[in-house]
C-alpha cells in the first residue's frame, strides 16, 4: 500500500485585494483527517477552495507525495461545498450517473476503487434509495446534501475536501457520513474538513487558522501586511 | 488503474455523458430551446409592423432581418450557458473534474447549439415566408444560418465565460459579443442576398463564413476556458 | 382536379391541402392527448405500486379506468 | 351541485368519463353533416370558385382560436379570484389546443389567399392579428413550461392571459389601421357582400362541430393535467416517505431511520 502524504507550505491567497490566507503550512499523511478550525471569515473555505484549485494561490506550494505527479491536487480530490451541484430537472440516478461517468477516477493508495461503485448501492447507503427515479427537484435539502455526498462514494479520489459537511443533516445521516469518512481513511484516503461541530473521528489532526496567521483582521502590527495584495504595488 | 490505454475509450465516455446531460437540460422544462425560437419568431414578426407590409421592400431586407433575429436569439440563451452551473455549484466540479476545460466548453457549446441553435435554422424557412423571400433566398439564408450560428454560439461562450461571475452578466454579454459577431453577420447577409442577385458572388462570403466558424471552434473554447479558470473565487 | 369523383375546379389542390392539414392537425392533437393519458396512467400505477395512498383512495378504493 | 363540488377532482373525473362519450358521438355526427354540406350542398362562389370551401375550416378555426382564448381568460379570472384549482388546470390544458387551432386558422387563411395573391403569406389585417394571437399562445405555453411548480405559476400566467385578452381588441384595431395605412383596401373579403344562407348554414354546422371537438379535447386534456398534478403530489410524498431501514453507520451501530 503506497502511502501518500500531502505537503502544503507557505500557502497564501488574496480575494478582492484582501489577503485571506497568509503563509499557511501543514502536512497530512494518508489515512488521517485534518479539522480546520477558526471563526467565520478566517479563510476556512478559501483554504479548501485553494487546495481544490478553484482559487489560484498567490504564494506557496501544494504537493501530494505518492499521488499522480502530472495532476494538480484539485484533480485528485473531491470538493464537497455548500452547493450541491444537482440539476432539479434530472432524476436522482441521472445526476449521480453523470458525475460517475464524467469525473476522472484516481485510485486510492491501497489500490481499491470507489466505496460504492454501483449507483443504486451508493444511493441506498446514503438513505435515499427510494428516490432513484424522482427528479431531484422533489428532494429535501438534507436529501440533496446526501445525494451530493453520494458522488464522493461512487468516484474514487484520495483527498476529500469537505466544507461544513454535516450542515442540514440529521443525526442519523451525520453518523452515516462519519462512517464513510472513516472507511475512506482506512483505505488510505485523506479527509480535510472545515467545520464548527466536533467530528468524532479517529486519527484526526487540527489546524486552527486563526492561530497560524492571527485573527481575521490580523493584529495591528501586521495589519498592513495582511492587507497587502494585488494593490500592494500601488501602496507605495 | 487510470493508464493511458483506457484514455481513448474513456474520453469518448465522459464526453458523451456531458453532451447528453447538457442537451437534455437544454431541451427539458425550462430549457432554452423553445424560448429561442419564440424570440426569433417575435423579432421577425415585429419588423413588418415597423417598416410596413410592402412586399418588395420586405423581400429586400428579409435576409438581414432573419440574421439579426438569429443573432439576438442566440445571445438570449447564452448567458445561462455557464451561469446555471455556477449557481448550483456544478461549475466548480467541472473545473476540478480533471477533464480538459477547453473540451468541456466545446461540448457544452455543441449541446447548446443543438438545443437552441438548430431550431433557429429549422425555423428560418418558415419565417422567411413572412419576409416574402423567394425559395432561392430562403435556401441561402437557411444554409448561411446553418454554417454561421455555431460561430455565434462559440464567440458567445467567450462572453458567457467572462461574465459568469457578474450579477447582471446577461446584458453585458450581448454588448461584449456583438462586435465579435459582426463579421459573421456581414458574410451571412451578403451571402444570402448574393444568392438572388445574379452578379454578386455567393460562394466567397459563404466560404468566409465557414472559415470564421472553424476559427471560432478553436478560439471560443480556449478563451472561455481561460476565463472560467479564474472565475472560481 | 377531381377528388372522389367530385370536381374541385382549378384550385382544388388548395382546398384539399387545407382540409388535409386540418384533419392531420386534429388527429395529431387527439393522438397526443391519448398517448399523454396512457403515459400518465402508467406513471400513476407505478407510484401507487410504490405504496402511495391518495386522499380519495383511503376512503374507498376507487377504480380509475 | 355548486361550483365548489367540481373542485373535488375525483368527482370531476367521473363527470368527464360520463360526458365524454356523448360529446365525441355528437361531434362525429355534426362534423359528418357539416362536411357533407360543405362539399356537396354549398354552391361554388361566382368569384372564387371552389376555394371558398376553405372558409368552412378557416372561419371555425379562427372562431375557435378566439373562443379558446376567451375561455382561458375566464379560467384565469376563476384562478385569480376564486383560486379554484380546476381553473388553473383548464387554463393550462386549453393553451396547446388553442395554439393548434390558431395555427390552423393561419394556415388555411394563407392557403385560401394563395390563388388570389400568388404568395403564401400576405400581411392582411385579419391574418396578422391571428399571427399576433399565435405568438401570445406560444408565449403562454412557454411560460407554463419554464415553471416547474404549477401552483406557483398559475397566478402569474393568469395575469398575463388577462392582460392579453384586454389587448386583443386593441391589437385588432391597430393592425386594421396599420393595414389600411399601407395597402389599398384589399379586394379579398372573407365574409363577401352578404353570406347566402346556402353557405351560412354549413358554416354554422361546421362551427358547432369544431366547438364540440374543442370541448371534448379540452375535457380530456384537463383530465391529463389533473393526472399530472396528482403524480406531482404523489412524488413529493414518495420523496418525503422515509425508507423503512436506513443503512446505518458502516462501522458503528445501524442508524435509526431519520428522514428530514
Amino acid at each position: 500500500m503506497t502511502s501518500q502524504k500531502m505537503i502544503c507550505q507557505g500557502l497564501s491567497c488574496e480575494r478582492g485585494g484582501r489577503r485571506v490566507l497568509s503563509d499557511v503550512s501543514f502536512e497530512l499523511d494518508g489515512g488521517a483527517a485534518l479539522l480546520i478550525k477558526g471563526p467565520n471569515g478566517v479563510g476556512k473555505s478559501s483554504l479548501l477552495r485553494t487546495l481544490a484549485g478553484l482559487v489560484s494561490a498567490s504564494a506557496g506550494t501544494i504537493a501530494l507525495e505518492g499521488g499522480r505527479e502530472d495532476c494538480r491536487l484539485g484533480e485528485q480530490s473531491h470538493y464537497f461545498g455548500h452547493l450541491d451541484a444537482l440539476k432539479p430537472a434530472l432524476s436522482t440516478i441521472e445526476n449521480l450517473r453523470f458525475w460517475q461517468e464524467f469525473y476522472e477516477p484516481h485510485s486510492l493508495p491501497n489500490g481499491t476503487g470507489a466505496i460504492f461503485p454501483d449507483l443504486e448501492a451508493a444511493l441506498e447507503a446514503v438513505g435515499i434509495g427510494h428516490t432513484t427515479d424522482l427528479p431531484s427537484g422533489y428532494l429535501s435539502a438534507g436529501q440533496r446534501r446526501r445525494l451530493s455526498f453520494a458522488r464522493l462514494l461512487s468516484v474514487p479520489r484520495p483527498v476529500w475536501l469537505l466544507d461544513e459537511p454535516t450542515s442540514a443533516l440529521d443525526a442519523a445521516s451525520e453518523e452515516r457520513m462519519l462512517g464513510f469518512m472513516e472507511q475512506h481513511m482506512q483505505m488510505g484516503g485523506m479527509v480535510i474538513a472545515a467545520t464548527h461541530l466536533p467530528l468524532s473521528l479517529a486519527n484526526v489532526g487540527e489546524l486552527n487558522l486563526s492561530a497560524v496567521q492571527g485573527p481575521a483582521g490580523g493584529s495591528d502590527a501586521t495589519a498592513e501586511d495582511t492587507q497587502a495584495g494585488m494593490d500592494d504595488w500601488f501602496y507605495d | 488503474m487510470t493508464g493511458s490505454m483506457t484514455n481513448t475509450r474513456d474520453a469518448a465516455h465522459w464526453a458523451r455523458a456531458l453532451f447528453i446531460r447538457e442537451f437534455r437540460l437544454g431541451v427539458r422544462v425550462g430549457g432554452g430551446a423553445l424560448i429561442g425560437v419564440l424570440f426569433f419568431l417575435a423579432v421577425v414578426t415585429v419588423f413588418p409592423f415597423g417598416v410596413g407590409p410592402d412586399m418588395k421592400m420586405l423581400a429586400r431586407i428579409g435576409a438581414a432581418v432573419l440574421w439579426i433575429g438569429a443573432l439576438l436569439a442566440t445571445l438570449l440563451g447564452l448567458d445561462r450557458l455557464f451561469q446555471a452551473d455556477r449557481e448550483d455549484g456544478s461549475l466548480d466540479l467541472l473545473v476540478m473534474s480533471g477533464r480538459s476545460l477547453e473540451l468541456v466548453v466545446l461540448i457544452k457549446c455543441a449541446a447548446h447549439w443543438c438545443a437552441t441553435g438548430l431550431p433557429l435554422v429549422l425555423a428560418a424557412p418558415v419565417l422567411s415566408l413572412f419576409m416574402n423571400l423567394e425559395p432561392v433566398a430562403m435556401g441561402a439564408v437557411t444554409l448561411t444560418l446553418l454554417v454561421g450560428t455555431p460561430a455565434l454560439t462559440l464567440f458567445g461562450a467567450v462572453g458567457a465565460g467572462v461574465t459568469v461571475a457578474l450579477r447582471r452578466g446577461g446584458v453585458l454579454l450581448s454588448i461584449l459579443v456583438i462586435p465579435l459577431c459582426i463579421p459573421v453577420l456581414i458574410f451571412g447577409v451578403s451571402a444570402s442576398t448574393a444568392a438572388v442577385s445574379d452578379f454578386a458572388p455567393f460562394k466567397a462570403p459563404l466560404l468566409f463564413l465557414c472559415a470564421i466558424s472553424v476559427l471560432a471552434v478553436v478560439v471560443g473554447p480556449v478563451a472561455a476556458a481561460a476565463a472560467l479558470r479564474n472565475a472560481g473565487d | 382536379m377531381d377528388f372522389l369523383g367530385f370536381d374541385l375546379g382549378r384550385h382544388g389542390g388548395y382546398v384539399l391541402a387545407a382540409y388535409v392539414v386540418v384533419a392531420f392537425a386534429v388527429t395529431g392533437l387527439l393522438v397526443w392527448i391519448r398517448a399523454d393519458r396512457r403515459r400518465l396512467e402508467r406513471e400513476m400505477a407505478e407510484l401507487e405500486a410504490a405504496g402511495v395512498r391518495r386522499r380519495s383512495q383511503r376512503a374507498k378504493p376507487v377504480q380509475t379506468d | 351541485m355548486t361550483l365548489y363540488d367540481l373542485a373535488n377532482p375525483t368527482f370531476f373525473l367521473k363527470l368527464v368519463r360520463r360526458v365524454l362519450p356523448w360529446l365525441i358521438g355528437a361531434c362525429v355526427l355534426v362534423s359528418a353533416i357539416g362536411l357533407y354540406m360543405a362539399f356537396f350542398s354549398a354552391p361554388e362562389d361566382y368569384q372564387q370558385g371552389n376555394t371558398v370551401r376553405i372558409m368552412f375550416v378557416h372561419v371555425p378555426s379562427a372562431w375557435l382560436a378566439l373562443f379558446c382564448y376567451g375561455m382561458m381568460s375566464v379560467s384565469s379570472i376563476g384562478s385569480l379570484v376564486w383560486k379554484h384549482p380546476l381553473a388553473d388546470v383548464s387554463a393550462k390544458a386549453a393553451a396547446p389546443i388553442g395554439a393548434t387551432f390558431t395555427f390552423l386558422a393561419l394556415f388555411t387563411g394563407a392557403v385560401w389567399g394563395k390563388p388570389m395573391w400568388g404568395t403564401w403569406w400576405v400581411w392582411d389585417a385579419r391574418l396578422t392579428s391571428m399571427l399576433v394571437l399565435f405568438i401570445m399562445y406560444l408565449g403562454i405555453i412557454a411560460l407554463w413550461k419554464t415553471f416547474d411548480d404549477p401552483a406557483k405559476a398559475a397566478p402569474k400566467i393568469a395575469v398575463l392571459t388577462l392582460v392579453g385578452s384586454l389587448n386583443l381588441p386593441i391589437i385588432k384595431f391597430s393592425v386594421d389601421w396599420w393595414n389600411t395605412l399601407h395597402q389599398p383596401a384589399s379586394v379579398f373579403r372573407t365574409d363577401g357582400p352578404s353570406i347566402a344562407t346556402s353557405i351560412l348554414v354549413p358554416l354554422l354546422v361546421m362551427a358547432l362541430a369544431f366547438t364540440l371537438l374543442f370541448v371534448a379535447m379540452h375535457l380530456s386534456a384537463m383530465r391529463n393535467e389533473i393526472f399530472r398534478r396528482r403524480i406531482r403530489s404523489m412524488r413529493v410524498r414518495v420523496a418525503a416517505k422515509a425508507p423503512a431501514a436506513a443503512a446505518g453507520r458502516v462501522v458503528g451501530a445501524a442508524g435509526v431511520a431519520g428522514g428530514n
